[in-house]
């Protein structure tokens, strides 16, 4: 079923809402008010619902089948999280509301902060990054705070990044003013140790390192490279993406690490909303904690304090991020989700997350090639090798998957494998739902190596779109409706 | 453990066919003391043990709803359909992925496409992003943005910006050894046009200002374009647009903004909406996600995330910001109480709130020692008391009227602010709040 | 997709519930307590949202596409009383709680009284009918007790029902103890006036009519039908299932009816959620009014009463049909949705569900043949005279729409057309919907005399399943799952 | 209008395309003087006008969740998970017909399939149907049913059966000119053995009962078996069932209940879930709808509604009822409730309510002039307090604590049961709350 742009169905004359007569009050916009409306169409409220109703039934969902992307962590979220955020103590509370009528607030986030030192071993968190990008640059900013603060801004200037990053590290360096040199990795998919300490010197500003990283693996070297990278001067700030994996089972403060962010929509399940809001505190060390960003709650006796200004144990902070104090609706969530595990229930998602990848690991490894040797994380990582001489390619074998009725996973990242295959499964998926993933990708695996091709070139086949034309997108950009004719308008 | 499927069963068998004995065997990378690491953390607890411990949180707060309610510098409180918090919980749109495989995320693709249409004609812009955090972000993101085009290093301030929002641009732009100069923040003064020189990026102009006040954004888009600078207009309160000028119409040349108040809740600050639109031209400049849209394989009109050769996952070190995440859900939000109303009902929703503005103005304008500052205002208006005025709102939570913002609270320990009071209305302040703040307020001062 | 049951996919190890640990308290169930838990599988929650949300991608739904079905009023649900029913003080509010806790319970449904009463011309209304038929037995009852109050019952037996009536009604009118006589209909598909009053006798309790009826007619000859039952000292039940139509137009009360029930979840639009809960509140004439059921909310100066004993006003109450006060949680809805429409926008409503049943009937008239000659009401009434000789039945024709992705419209019903079609769009389509249903229909049609019977002969044919074998599953019942083999019990 | 999707230029064109001038034309049949009213009722409101006036009354109840809360007698205070009302709200759930169309209902029909398979299980029964509109009404269905199978009319019902429930039975029956007798309504008594002769066609017996007392359902069946009546076993606490011995394992032959304290809101008394289950050679006599396995035509397994020429829409005056609706969203939300719990679970639920009602009990037996009568119960029982209950109730209600149901509620104007108090307790009872209403007791008596 197609559905039309809003544009395409809705009126200039009717609308979804009815509001009072205003009173004709003498307006004070003084020069500044527009003659006529916005020229936006209207659905009315039936048409609105179906025309949005309509529209998710061509999406895939969580709720709908394993979304199995490596780096993303799509779990189960619960929707108990969904209705305390909307409690009309937090979704109804105005950011600037007086300090005393939001110490329910002020102390939920507060707790917040508690779980996530306790959790990664850290001693301060900052609340406000707003996503896990924002997280980095958190990070990024305070170990730039800290340099600056020690007079090396001028020197300390490079950031040493692995091959296999998140493309966001790279960026978030250069967005903190530093130069970016990538670090080689090992054959067995990890950050050169003996490589980086070459690289090491005074003008070191910080490692980037992901843990357990793009591969899926547990950097087994880490505290030789925070070691190393202290004694040179510099800082390791740790991409926090994939802590599900070691969530209750390791803590990032135990192993050197001075600053790390956090995606509450990835490990702590707020959800991904189709890309967004996210939410990303960031952990710091005694190192960077007095850099840390502002606002900032704290208890003082039994009232809580947003800390507004640089002042007192903010004093030296590197500042405001953010308007406000973060995205307390995810904070909710994130809280209330912790609570539900509880430790015991954490350590188990650490622990179940990484049981699934492995099994997954090994059932595919029937047919596909694992990326590096050995045990994964909470994620397995696949080359392309397998699919040598079949025709199909990562891509080809992946829209296959929705077919099958499933997500396709992380293709083409990290970049250090050819073809890379990246899956996730998480901890939500059961024993049933993980056995019926891999017989059905054995079975495409089957196929493709058969030399079944059709199956695979031009999938999907079932989707509400086959493939489609990116290169058209980006040569002709069209980003926005744009009335198809004059005669059109007139109707209004 | 509710949300654990795997039985112990299962995970016996699973660990057999893995091949390892213990589930620690899988952890064996992970330095030795410090794994499972003793969490001072208490255990699971059951759904409504969680719930009782959350509400309790919950109700030690001052919903907005609960009494007189006149906050606002750069969140508003406006109704919002029941119909749109049904659609952002449809399981499909909030438990679904950044929509990288189109084939299966044209639901998403196709919101968004609505949504940079809306923003596009709301603003007056010809393009629009996907959005981005919020508009504070949104503000320093389009301040970088100006400086890859200008290839100059100072941004120009008027004095009328949100102050958070000034100070989340001079944290991005200082980093970067960029220079940032505002102007006084003082109502109804407008001394930005003398710093702009040849050097300045770009002009980032508030209107309605943080203090209320409508600023002509035309004249100072002529003496910015004279001087190569690029003008960035900023919104905080998106129903502004359905009853004023829109910045585009003024020349600007990026418009950013806030979109919380159509479609989102206050939500103590987040998640919020950055709305982000500039000029065709510039779109290989623009941050953030953008959505096209094209044909498939079969000849369909569909939409595809694009342009992406300018974001971190494929430009890394090179892209023009490190932001990898829209706020998705807030953007359906958005777009779904837009296609509600309608440009007619937007009208009409800022035609109320402006009412509301005028009616307080008109009560407090009343009582001896405020003095409104403002000569013209869309929904928010400051007056000066003849007392601090964060005393007064705190006096007056205590009665449970939330009376507006202190100037105290946003540019904390300067003299000449503390006495101000930042005011704001929308639809939903009824008479008798007006009636409310006003008695409250002259038994205060 | 398949998803298999509850009792396949489920474990009796794991749960989707977290409690607290029981204290050990002593039992004091005597001899009552069973030794094992009940022998059920439980989901943790990932596994029940997927399978609930996958089960509820197999069915159609007005949020999705018009539900063009006579008699059953599927009009657009707003999501704003789903909201309010929820409001604590409405779901959490106990049916025995003390009055004076329930003020503002007793005052809303005081409040729909009131706006039932209007809408309808009618003194009295009974609240607690729980559905539809439940009205209308309230009715009938309350129609019985009448008789009874006049010593009649041992000869006022009869009850006269036209042939097109729904099946309630003559299942009604025996549960009240009548036996039930058929009324003849006229050519114009209306009651015949002159035949029923030959019918009507002293053992005549009443008649009951649909109007609008079922045929999609308002009954002409109303007033007489009423006068003449009067006369002859019976009564006048009025179907109310059809009140979409004249909703604010005209007023069964200024008619001559004695009873009525409102289907809530038809007229005032509490959703049907997949056949039930309803809601009937029955409107009682003055005749009728002392009869009324048990309990009732009163008015006293401030106060509301809940009257729940036979008392006052209620002295000759025929008694209680039901446990607690009727259906509030749609009571709230129905008075939601009044409130948003109003006096204005109800009558609205009647006349744009039937300006939209008397297009869809014009436009599908070229090629389909209308039941009976003339402008209908909310519904459009089709026959299958056009579909003679095309070896397509309506059943067939009815299930090929399911691949144009509509829901059937009713059919077979009234019987008194043969092969029935009736289409109720309501109001809440907008003129672009019904054009695109109606292309659709026509193109069906077309497709149909065209002799394209393999379109249609074993159609659907793009659904989640195919026709289904009823005869099989009333022949062999199987009304629940049954454990396959004892083997799989072991498990446990 | 927001819910009217026609335009008024889409009015003009279809006016013309049906070929009539005015909308009024359409309804020329109806007699002139009665064609639009004028209506003493206020015009449309706006969304955010009609939440005002509804809250309004919301704000004007005590929650039972405002504070210590102990009312039972057919209706319970339990958890609910969040899943079950996000299921339930689901579009595709909340906005679909009955599923006469099998094909594109197979959702609602699979979990109607597993609700059955619940109900009979919980109940101990073969067969189940797919609910019925509440607990009294279904016990009034199961008389009828058991008069149809037996051609007898007389019914007997236990002392302890819930007045309401009684007074539904009679409603129903003796409309049809049968006899009603119950027992008298006396705690602790169970004359209901010597009313069973061979003119009965069914006895119907509560447990636990209205009291709170637990029934030897054994005994009375094997009494009424020897006369040839059926006994119909109600069950208005269904969390009861996952502790106790089910009815049919005790040898009923029908048993109805009422199952909204299972996934279902208390919402002031409706809407609620009738359950209904009987022996699997009694189906052709049962009410209500029913959903059975087949197969469709390409040999998948699929549901439909079945032997329908029972129901009225086949059969009009020779079906088993009237009934046309079932609770089909109730059953939802108890099919999800149960199958987050299961067995196991439910039990545990079960477990935790007998024990709040034994502290309860504890708590309260220690006061002075309060007796508890119950030798046995499940999570509700009764006191005799040394005053009227009534008055009692409502003083403690003006402290915010709900104390229970009254004697004088249930059975208005009988000095018998005047002084009773029936409580209840659930998972959700705090201590906190108990030691409130001790306190609160003691000092009321």
């Amino acid at each position: 079923l197609e559905v039309p742009l809003l544009f395409e169905e809705g009126s200039y004359e009717k609308a979804g809402v009815d509001l009072p007569q205003p009173s004709g009050t003498k307006s004070r916009l003084g020069d500044q008010g527009a003659e006529h409306a916005p020229h936006l169409p209207a659905f009315t409220e039936p048409q609105a619902m179906r025309h949005f109703v309509r529209l998710s039934q061509k999406n895939y969902a969580i709720d709908m089948g394993i979304f199995p992307l490596g780096s993303c962590t799509m779990k189960h979220n619960p929707r108990l999280n969904e209705k305390m955020a909307r409690l009309p103590g937090f979704a109804d509370l105005h950011p600037l509301a007086p300090e005393k009528t939001a110490q329910g607030a002020l102390a939920l986030i507060h707790e917040l902060q508690d779980w996530l030192c306790e959790l990664t071993g850290m001693p301060a968190v900052a609340m406000s990054p707003k996503a896990g990008a924002h997280g980095e640059l958190c990070g990024m900013m305070a170990i730039r705070a800290a340099i600056v603060a020690k007079g090396e801004e001028k020197t300390r200037t490079r950031v040493l990044v692995p091959e296999s990053a998140h493309g966001t590290n790279p960026a978030t360096a250069v967005q903190c003013g530093f130069t970016v040199d990538k670090l080689p990795g090992t054959e067995d998919g990890r950050v050169d140790l003996e490589a980086m300490k070459a690289k090491l010197g005074d003008d070191v500003a910080a490692i980037m390192v992901t843990n357990p990283n793009t591969c899926g693996l547990f950097e087994r070297d880490i505290r030789a490279m925070a070691d190393a990278v202290h004694e040179a001067g510099g800082y390791f700030y740790c991409d926090g993406a994939n802590f599900n994996a070691i969530v209750g089972k390791a803590r990032p403060g135990d192993l050197g690490v001075d600053a790390m962010h956090i995606n509450l929509h990835k490990t702590f399940s707020t959800p991904h909303g189709g890309g967004g809001p996210g939410s990303g505190p960031t952990v710091l060390s005694d190192a960077l904690a007095p850099f840390a960003p502002i606002p900032a709650v704290v208890k003082e006796g039994e009232t809580f304090r947003l800390i507004e200004q640089e002042e007192g144990d903010f004093a030296d902070s590197f500042g405001r991020m953010v308007a406000f104090h973060g995205q307390m609706g995810m904070f909710v969530r994130a809280l209330s989700y912790m609570l539900s595990h509880g430790a015991d229930g954490l350590r188990k998602v650490g622990e179940d997350s990484v049981l699934n990848a492995n099994y997954v690991r090994v059932r595919l490894a029937e047919e596909m090639t694992q990326g590096y040797p050995g045990p994964c994380m909470h994620e397995a990582l696949f080359s392309d090798k397998w699919l040598k001489d079949t025709g199909v390619g990562t891509l080809d074998f992946a829209k296959a998957m929705i077919d099958e009725g499933f997500h396709p996973m992380t293709m083409y990242f990290p970049l250090v494998v050819s073809g890379a295959m990246l899956i996730e499964p998480t901890e939500t998926e059961s024993k049933a739902s993980l056995d019926e993933f891999c017989d059905s990708l054995l079975g495409l695996a089957k196929a493709a190596k058969a030399g079944e091709t059709e199956r695979f070139k031009n999938a999907p086949y079932f989707a509400p779109r086959s493939r489609l034309d990116e290169t058209k997108a980006a040569r002709q950009p069209k980003l926005r409706w744009v009335e198809p004719e004059e005669g059109a308008m007139a109707a209004e | 453990m509710r949300y654990l499927p795997l039985t112990d069963a299962d995970r016996q068998a699973m660990l057999a066919t893995v091949g390892v004995e213990t589930i620690d065997d899988l952890f064996s990378d992970v330095p030795k003391d410090a794994l499972n690491p003793d969490l001072k953390l208490p255990d699971h607890k059951g759904e409504f043990e969680v719930e009782r411990h959350l509400s309790a949180y919950a109700k030690k707060n001052h919903a907005a709803g609960d009494g007189p309610f006149f906050a606002g510098c750069g969140a508003y409180r406006h109704h919002v359909p029941a119909t749109v918090d049904h659609i952002i919980q449809r399981s499909e749109f909030l438990t679904a992925y950044t929509p990288y495989q189109p084939e299966i995320a044209q639901g998403t693709l196709q919101y968004l496409f609505e949504f940079q249409s809306q923003v596009a004609e709301l603003t007056g812009m010809e393009v629009a992003n996907a959005s981005m955090y919020d508009g504070s972000t949104a503000t320093a993101e389009a301040a970088l943005m100006a400086r890859r085009i200008t290839k100059r290093n100072k941004v120009v301030m008027a004095g009328g910006l949100h102050p958070h929002y000034a100070e989340v641009v001079r944290t991005n732009e200082e980093l970067i050894g960029d220079t940032v100069l505002q102007a006084p923040a003082t109502p109804g003064a407008g001394a930005v046009l003398d710093m702009i020189d040849d050097e300045t990026s770009c002009v980032i102009v508030q209107s309605p200002d943080v203090f209320g006040f409508l600023r002509d954004l035309e004249g100072i888009t002529e003496k910015a374009h004279a001087r190569g600078a690029l003008v960035v207009a900023v919104v905080t309160e998106a129903v502004s647009l359905g009853l004023l000028k829109s910045p585009g119409s003024q020349g600007v040349d990026i418009v950013v903004g806030e979109g919380q108040s159509i479609g989102n809740a206050l939500n103590f600050g987040g998640p919020y909406l950055g709305l982000f639109a500039a000029r065709q031209k510039h779109i290989r400049h623009m941050p953030g996600r953008l959505c096209g849209e094209t044909v498939d394989a079969d000849g369909r009109r569909g939409f595809v995330l694009t342009l992406s050769t300018r974001e971190q996952h494929i430009r890394r070190d090179k892209a023009t910001s490190n932001i990898c995440t829209n706020s998705g859900l807030c953007a359906l939000a958005f777009t779904v109480h837009m296609s509600l109303m309608g440009g007619k009902g937007l009208r009409e929703v800022a035609t109320l709130s402006h009412e509301s503005a005028c009616k307080t103005a008109d009560a407090l304008e009343a009582i001896d020692g405020v003095e409104v500052l403002n000569d013209t205002f869309f929904n928010e208006f400051t007056v000066r008391l003849p007392k601090n005025a964060s005393q007064v709102v705190d006096s007056l939570a205590e009665q449970g009227i939330i009376a507006g913002v202190p100037g105290g609270r946003l540019w904390p320990g300067r003299e000449e602010t503390e006495n101000l009071l930042i005011i704001a209305a929308t639809e939903l302040t009824q008479d008798s709040d007006i009636k409310a703040l006003a008695s409250a307020l002259r038994a205060a001062v």
